[in-house]
């Protein structure tokens, strides 16, 4: 049980690694291909995370670059000033920029998760729109942080391995997650909140737990984002990209992880692609054509791609019952 | 598109730093033209709120490309979009070296697209050069020079210093405000280096104030403006924004002399509204040199329109470029830096060119006032 | 049934509920109780109030006064879900289950209290989260068994028939182990056959696990059938309370709820 | 017959709700369907409303196809489908969802009319003529419902288990209202799960299961039927 | 300052604030009224409004016409836009999740933007909006209200007036309630539910029509992408008044107003949409339906 459990997630993630892995070392790919392929997923993590929030728990958010940029700002940083750019810090500037995210998404989300569907919304936008501004300004307080001018000079220290394992983590972590009973209190949630409320579901904990734990996964790809183009700038932050990440998203179907996944993919090949098909007179073309994809495939798959399916190993597991013992009560205390 | 800058016409022309040289020949004449194949990569903003900005930039370096060719040169050029967006920026500068092959580029417009491009140039060993990129951090970042990267343009101290000792020594202002663009580092370097200068100079600022990207109503910050009484107005911002800021302080009252830098240098500025303002720029259309002269006519035969400093930068970079490699007689990127390094003194649309140790250019910035209309040289700084 | 009621403990006890709804008095001045293993109807008019208690009693509204007592501790000012920790459960008169998820997960939810596994081991799958959950999955099947939906536990809610929701849901509550559970309208839509098939589950559960049942009905069928006791509502107030016989023949009762035609 | 059900067949994607079924109802008549939950009931009220399509058969009203009309213009022609669960607009008040139910009518004396006498048969909505629906309680939702139905002045009503969630008093006033309504000139075309109540008050009943019809007859003689006494009316004297 | 200019300085930032908030209002009652009836948050309102605003501005540079035919002439090219947008867009989403149309509205708020910056359509350019009428101010005691602000929050008054009633009090008004809170219950009163949506949105575009031309005089630039702040301003602004109620609209949209001129007056601009949004948040917390939003306990 529990090894098919762990293993076989384990054993399909690994392989595809070992493949693209081994064509990356065998030259088979370029450097740009590598870094579509690890800015893939990256944004697989990114969008896992408002899958959880948005997808499984049922709250809108629009403010979600907030936290990939906060993830980021922070691993930066302390990869640049604490660090001094050495290497072996990597993992810790990883956590630095998952803990700054959850633990903001966690002070954020306590006072904001009361409020309901597209108020909600509203009020992440808004939380968006102003850690923005203070990535703007952010020079006239830490001046590493550049401001406007952006934060230059972070080492480049995420390779596709790096980004290929997070994303992984963060799915067996989320699936694990979601099949259990915390998860389920989580969905109770987006199904019907009082229904949960009346099942004795904290309701307000699991919308911060989501929030948390969705805030922290936009970290973790914000930090390796951050040592990936080892650039940043308070526009790649902005309400714009909240909305990029919302359309994968739904895209790929709320509450579906395989979804998620296929669509973060899909999304970074499609604008990709473009830049490659299209002939050089037509490139502006390419922000054109991408909108129109995204309402077709919205109208033909109106639950997105894999709404409510999921494949493989992110499937729930099987019930399997043991005993038929029926009509006895399930409390201890008849005993 | 009203307030036609033509050059040739311009009635102060004995006022221009040099007299006309030799007249120019045609198009296919003097210039950089290296006889190989030669693959280089364009980055510009192709789509997205500057779109403009970066056809302008294409248009700068097509007008090059297509000069250098018809003198024999085999410059091929493979175009990518960056939207102005950082994170696509490099996926363009990556699939253009690693896919595409380039051997160069040339780009983009903005400073927080051009530094990440930057580093994956220097890390692949590829030439870039942009045209209009004024944060220090494209060629030097914490203190590391990147080698294979250049600029054509002076960067934000120097732009910002010029106008604030303008402002104090030629306009005799004590007192100025400055209005900038919060998000965009072009308009914020500028800003706090003219701030940074008048200060040093003995002027009061007291009105420093920012705005955003998107904002078209600036009667707030004009009010307070206004309230201030300043003799000088420094708004160093791209002329879209210029000529709403400027109608609107015209609007509300506001008699001070205006003043800004090279992104006010455009035909759609709105000389009405800036009439009588000062702004720095690289080059100034009256000078009646054969380059400049031949830049104006040629683009404007090949784009029915007058370019703009974006266009002009973009031209000198891939100028700079061609020339480097045309001496370096190879298209290897090292053989070009070391050729683009020791360049000195290269006529270009914007003046002489030497590239100092950073990769940035020395070069003369002009002042110029919007005057009866049209755009009229004042004085020339070195730097 | 009713032979020492009296003596055993009260379960639930409201004093002086009263809920208004900005100038609307929606309860006034209401006070039921119910002891343990009691089945207590609330009848009475529509709007005269008798959701609106179950949403006091639930947390789900606070009231303008009056306090709530559970095994004589105040739980007034709880907040739901802690209402229901404490072992009130409840139906809705709208079904509310959780449309979209599977009949055994609707169960499974409403068990999850009785879960110790912590966020951790669940995301790194603990031995002690496998085998906790075999056993949770053990215990929902066996409610679901109970309600004969046992088959029919991988079945997305919503694709239920009505009569199917209504047992989950009463299901559902059992499974949050209450020992006051409130049911309202649980036999509404349904034809009186199906009532009836109902009030034997009512009766059913209600010894099976000990519980303590306080109900909401329009069919007299029901109410009269297993009701020990019976509150009358109308225009938020209790104008009646008693035994199914008493309330029958009072004339109160009768002119305000049930018409001449039953009794 | 002013309404005529051909061989109708209905199905939820691969679900069949309802197979093959024929019925009818004529000028003046009260026709009542029983028959359990998930019968298919609701299903056929919603084919022939509108809202619903149906995969093979036809509907017919007033010697006129509609199996491919628009809701909207079935409404027109007269008929009015009171559905299952109230469905009132519970963001517009009382009085705004009573003017709903007039909405293909102009005529505003004629609405004004309606009005009262929707007043009359229940005089709750009147108290509450500006609170928003969704406050009310659920049976005077039904109530609501019964009346926006009303404002139409159609030429059949299709009610959709109007007892359900009444109390006593108010079920035998519904019934009467039905039967009242019936007098003045409208066919009706009864759900209920109430089926004594339902059988007592209509002209012929069908019995309903599992998607298709199991019974029909006068109302009264279905009443005596020892097998639709046992599935559908429960035991006589559970009330003892 | 003296006191006198002081109060003169106040009272002109005043000012300033109601003109941006009536600004804000116009395009904020479109949106509003949009999500009212269909509870859609229609990105592609800004991108409408942009359009308007282009049209208006052919109106008057190439067809040379008036403010009033020029404004009549933009509301009917955005009304067409906007009632096609619906009809390839989110009609076929009718029966799907609310997100699905959502989604879709943000691709065609991004369609918009780039089809129209390419060369052949609007193009990329900045382009200077070449007013109907010249602005002219009144000084009263020192501070200018211009003709401009009087149109524009006459306008938006207006509207709100109008567009309340028609709401509230006509048969065609309530059915789109009736319709925002369930179609197939709409459908059951006779009400043509796809009608009366394309209604809503042939009122809604015609009202960012008319912002767009409003806004282009006002603030006399046009280009393809001028919709998306202003838009997101307005939605937020009608959030804050609590959105689908037509009078928080406007209440919201001079709230921000005033809250983003007086933090740049008295403050900082830097800090101005941090304090814009800190309102709007805190309101939100305060009051989770928006300053005139129904507090709504949900019935149980
Ligand atoms: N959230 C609310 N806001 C305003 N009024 C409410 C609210 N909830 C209930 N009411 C009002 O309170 C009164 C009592 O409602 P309640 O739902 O408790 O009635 P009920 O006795 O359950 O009726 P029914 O048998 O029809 O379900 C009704 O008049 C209703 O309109
Ligand atoms: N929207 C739907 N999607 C899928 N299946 C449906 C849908 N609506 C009804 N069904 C199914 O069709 C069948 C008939 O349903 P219908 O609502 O017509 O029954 P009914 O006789 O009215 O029952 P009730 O007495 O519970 O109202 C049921 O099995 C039901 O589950
Ligand atoms: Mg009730
Ligand atoms: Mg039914």
């Amino acid at each position: 049980m529990l090894s098919r459990r762990i293993l076989l997630p384990a054993a399909a993630a690994l392989a595809v690694f070992v493949v693209l892995q081994t064509a990356i070392s065998a030259e088979l790919l370029n450097a740009y291909q590598i870094t579509i392929l690890t800015y893939a997923c990256i944004f697989v993590t990114y969008a896992l995370g408002l899958n959880v929030i948005y997808g499984y728990n049922g709250q809108f958010s629009l403010g979600h670059a907030a936290f990939y940029g906060i993830g980021a700002y922070a691993s930066a940083l302390v990869t640049k000033i604490v660090f001094q750019g050495n290497p072996l810090s990597f993992p810790l500037a990883l956590a630095a920029g998952v803990a700054t995210a959850a633990a903001i998404g966690y002070l954020i989300g306590l006072p904001i998760l009361r409020l309901r569907s597209d108020y909600l919304g509203i009020a992440t936008l808004g939380f968006g729109i102003m850690v923005k501004v203070l990535f703007d300004n952010a020079d006239k307080v830490i001046p590493a942080m550049g401001g406007a001018r952006g934060l230059t000079g972070i080492p480049k220290l995420t390779s596709f391995a790096w980004a290929f394992f997070a994303a992984a983590a963060a799915v067996i972590l989320v699936r694990n997650l979601i099949y259990s009973s915390h998860g389920r209190a989580i969905v109770s949630v987006r199904e019907d909140e009082i229904a949960a409320d009346a099942m004795g579901i904290n309701t307000t904990k699991y919308k911060t737990l989501a929030f948390v734990v969705g805030s922290g996964l936009a970290g973790l790809a914000g930090g390796l984002y951050a040592h990936l183009y080892v650039f940043l700038h308070p526009s790649n932050f902005d309400f714009l990209k909240s909305v990029d990440v919302l359309m994968v998203v739904v895209l790929g179907g709320l509450g579906s992880m395989t979804g998620t996944i296929i669509a973060a993919v899909g999304w970074v090949f499609l604008l990709e692609g473009l830049r490659i098909v299209l002939p050089q007179e037509f490139l502006d073309w390419r922000m054109v054509i991408y909108p129109l994809v995204m309402i077709i495939v919205m109208i033909l798959r109106p639950r997105g791609l894999m709404g409510g399916i999921e494949l493989g190993p992110l499937k729930p597991g099987k019930v399997v019952r043991r005993l038929k013992a029926a009509l006895v009560p399930a409390s201890g205390k008849e005993a | 598109t009203t307030s036609a800058v033509t050059p040739a016409a311009a009635p102060q022309a004995t006022q221009a730093p040099k007299p006309a040289a030799t007249a120019a020949p045609a198009a296919a004449g003097t210039g950089p033209a290296p006889k190989f194949a030669y693959k280089i990569g364009m980055v510009a903003p192709l789509t997205g709120d500057v779109k403009t900005f970066g056809e302008s930039t294409k248009n700068g370096i097509d007008l090059m490309v297509a000069e250098a060719n018809a003198r024999g040169a085999k410059v091929t050029v493979v175009t990518a979009d960056d939207k102005n967006d950082p994170t696509e920026g490099v996926n363009a500068a990556n699939k253009l070296i690693t896919q595409d092959g380039v051997k160069a580029l040339v780009g983009s417009v903005s400073s927080k697209v051009s530094i990440p491009i930057s580093d994956v140039a220097q890390s692949n060993k590829v030439i870039m050069i942009t045209g209009t990129s004024t944060n220090p951090s494209v060629t030097v970042a914490d203190g590391k020079r990147k080698d294979y990267v250049f600029r054509a343009c002076f960067i934000d101290p120097f732009q910002g210093t010029v106008m604030a000792k303008f402002a104090l020594d030629n306009l005799k202002a004590k007192k100025a405000a400055v209005l900038y663009d919060n998000s965009n580092d072009y308009t914020k370097g500028l800003a706090e280096f003219f701030r940074d200068g008048f200060k040093a100079g003995g002027g009061t600022i007291n009105v420093f104030e920012s705005y955003g990207k998107d904002d078209k109503d600036f009667s707030a910050l004009l009010t307070k403006v206004a309230a201030d009484k300043p003799d000088f107005l420094f708004l160093p911002d791209y002329y879209n924004k210029v000529n709403l800021i400027a109608a609107q302080a015209r609007q509300v009252g506001i008699a001070a002399v205006f003043g800004g830098g090279d992104g006010w240098d455009s035909s759609d500025l709105d000389t009405k509204a800036t009439e009588g303002g000062y702004f720095s720029n690289h080059y100034s259309p009256d000078d009646q040199g054969a380059t400049v002269q031949n830049f104006v006519k040629n683009y404007k035969a090949k784009y029915n329109a007058v370019p703009d400093a974006l266009a002009a930068l973009a031209y000198d970079a891939t100028t700079l470029l061609l020339t480097a490699a045309e001496k370096a007689g190879s298209d290897d990127p090292t053989k070009v830096r070391d050729a683009m390094a020791g360049l000195s003194g290269v006529q270009t649309v914007s003046g002489k060119i030497t590239f100092d140790k950073n990769g940035d250019p020395t070069k003369a910035a002009v002042v110029l006032q919007i005057k009866g209309g049209k755009q009229t040289y004042v004085a020339t700084v070195q730097p | 049934m009713a032979e020492n009621v009296s003596s055993r403990s009260t379960v639930l006890a409201t004093d002086g509920l009263t809920m208004y709804f900005g100038g609307l008095k929606a309860v006034q001045d209401v006070s039921v109780a119910v002891r343990e293993g009691e089945l207590v109807g609330i009848i009475g008019p529509n709007g005269a109030g008798k959701t609106t208690v179950f949403n006091l009693v639930t947390g789900i509204y606070k009231p303008t006064a009056g306090d709530i007592k559970l095994n004589g501790e105040s739980i007034t000012k709880l907040k739901p879900f802690e209402v229901t920790q404490r072992g009130v459960a409840r139906t809705f008169q709208n079904i509310r289950l959780f449309p979209e998820l599977t009949v055994l997960d609707n169960v499974r939810i409403a068990y999850h209290r009785n879960v110790h596994y912590g966020l951790l081991s669940a995301m790194v799958r603990w031995p002690s989260f496998n085998r906790e959950e075999e056993q949770l999955t053990e215990k929902a099947l066996d409610f679901l068994d109970v309600f004969g939906l046992a088959d029919r536990h991988a079945e997305q809610a919503k694709n239920l028939p009505y009569g199917e929701q209504r047992r989950l849901e009463i299901a559902r509550a059992l499974a949050t182990q209450p020992s006051l559970l409130l049911l309202d309208e649980p036999a509404a839509g349904m034809n009186p056959n199906e009532a009836r098939r109902l009030m034997e589950l009512i009766n059913f559960i209600r010894e099976r696990f000990h519980l303590s049942i306080l109900l909401i009905e329009h069919q007299m069928r029901v109410v009269m059938g297993i009701c020990e006791r019976i509150y009358v509502m109308d225009f938020g107030e209790l104008i009646a309370q008693g035994t199914p016989k008493e309330i029958q023949n009072n004339p109160k009762v009768i002119e305000a709820y049930l018409g001449k035609g039953v009794g | 017959m002013l309404l005529e059900v051909k061989d109708l067949q209905v199905a939820y994607g691969a679900i069949s709700a309802v197979k093959g079924v024929s019925f009818g109802v004529d000028e003046g008549e009260i026709v009542t369907l029983i028959g359990a939950n998930g019968a298919g009931k609701s299903t056929i009220l919603k084919t022939i409303s509108g809202i619903v399509r149906a995969k093979a058969g036809s509907v017919l009203f007033a010697g006129a196809e509609i199996t491919q009309t628009a809701p909207h213009d079935v409404v027109k022609m007269g008929v009015c489908h009171v559905p299952e669960g109230r469905r009132i607009f519970a963001n517009l008040t009382v009085r705004e969802n009573l003017l709903m139910g007039a909405y293909t009518r102009s005529d505003g004396d004629a609405i004004k009319g309606n009005m009262e006498r929707v007043f009359q048969r229940f005089p709750r909505l009147k108290e509450r003529l500006s609170q928003p629906g969704g406050t009310l309680s659920g049976g005077e939702q039904q109530m609501l419902a019964m009346g926006r139905g009303l404002m139409a002045s159609p030429k059949i009503l299709l009610l959709d288990e109007p007892s359900m969630g009444l109390a006593p008093i108010l079920v035998q006033q519904i019934f009467d209202i039905i039967q009242e309504i019936n007098q003045s000139g409208t066919s009706i075309l009864l759900v209920e799960q109430n089926a004594n109540m339902a059988l007592s008050v209509a002209n012929r009943a069908y019995v309903l299961e599992t998607g298709t019809i199991s019974l029909s007859g006068p109302a009264a003689e279905l009443r005596a039927n020892a097998k639709v006494q046992e599935a559908y009316l429960g035991e006589a004297g559970a009330l003892a | 300052m003296d006191l006198n200019a002081q109060i003169v300085y106040f009272l002109q930032q005043v000012i300033n604030g109601i003109q941006l908030g009536s600004v804000y209002a116009l395009i904020a009652l479109g949106y509003t009224m949009v999500y009212g009836i269909v509870r859609l948050i229609n990105f592609a309102h800004g991108d409408v409004f942009m359009v308007g605003a282009f049209a208006g501005f052919f109106a008057v540079s190439v067809l040379g016409l008036s403010f009033l035919p020029a404004i009549i002439l933009a509301m009917i090219v955005s009304m067409v836009l906007g009632v096609t947008i619906e009809r390839l867009a989110y009609r076929p989403l009718r029966r799907a999740p609310k997100i699905a149309a959502l989604i879709t509205a943000i691709g065609v708020s991004i369609f918009l933007e780039y089809f129209t910056s390419l060369n052949f359509v609007f193009g990329p350019n900045y382009r200077t909006f070449p007013r109907p009428f010249e602005v002219t101010s009144w000084n009263i005691g020192g501070v200018a209200i211009s003709n401009i602000l009087v149109i524009i929050l006459g306008v938006s008054l207006f509207l709100v007036v109008a567009l309340q009633l028609f709401v509230t009090r006509t048969k065609v008004g309530i059915a789109m309630r009736a319709v925002s809170f369930d179609h197939d219950a709409a459908r059951l009163m006779g009400i043509n539910v796809d009608t009366v949506i394309s209604i809503t949105f042939a009122i809604g575009s015609a009202l960012a029509g008319a912002g767009g031309v409003l806004f282009a005089i006002a603030y006399p630039q046009v280009d393809p992408f001028m919709g998306i702040m202003p838009g997101l301003k307005a939605f937020v602004a009608a959030v804050l008044g609590g959105i689908g109620i037509i009078p928080g609209a406007l209440l919201g949209s001079l709230i921000m107003g005033q809250a983003e001129v007086l933090t740049t007056g008295y403050v900082s601009s830097t800090l101005r949409d941090l304090v814009a949004f800190g309102i709007l948040i805190i309101v939100l917390l305060v009051r989770p339906t928006g300053l005139l939003g129904k507090s709504g306990v949900e019935k149980v």
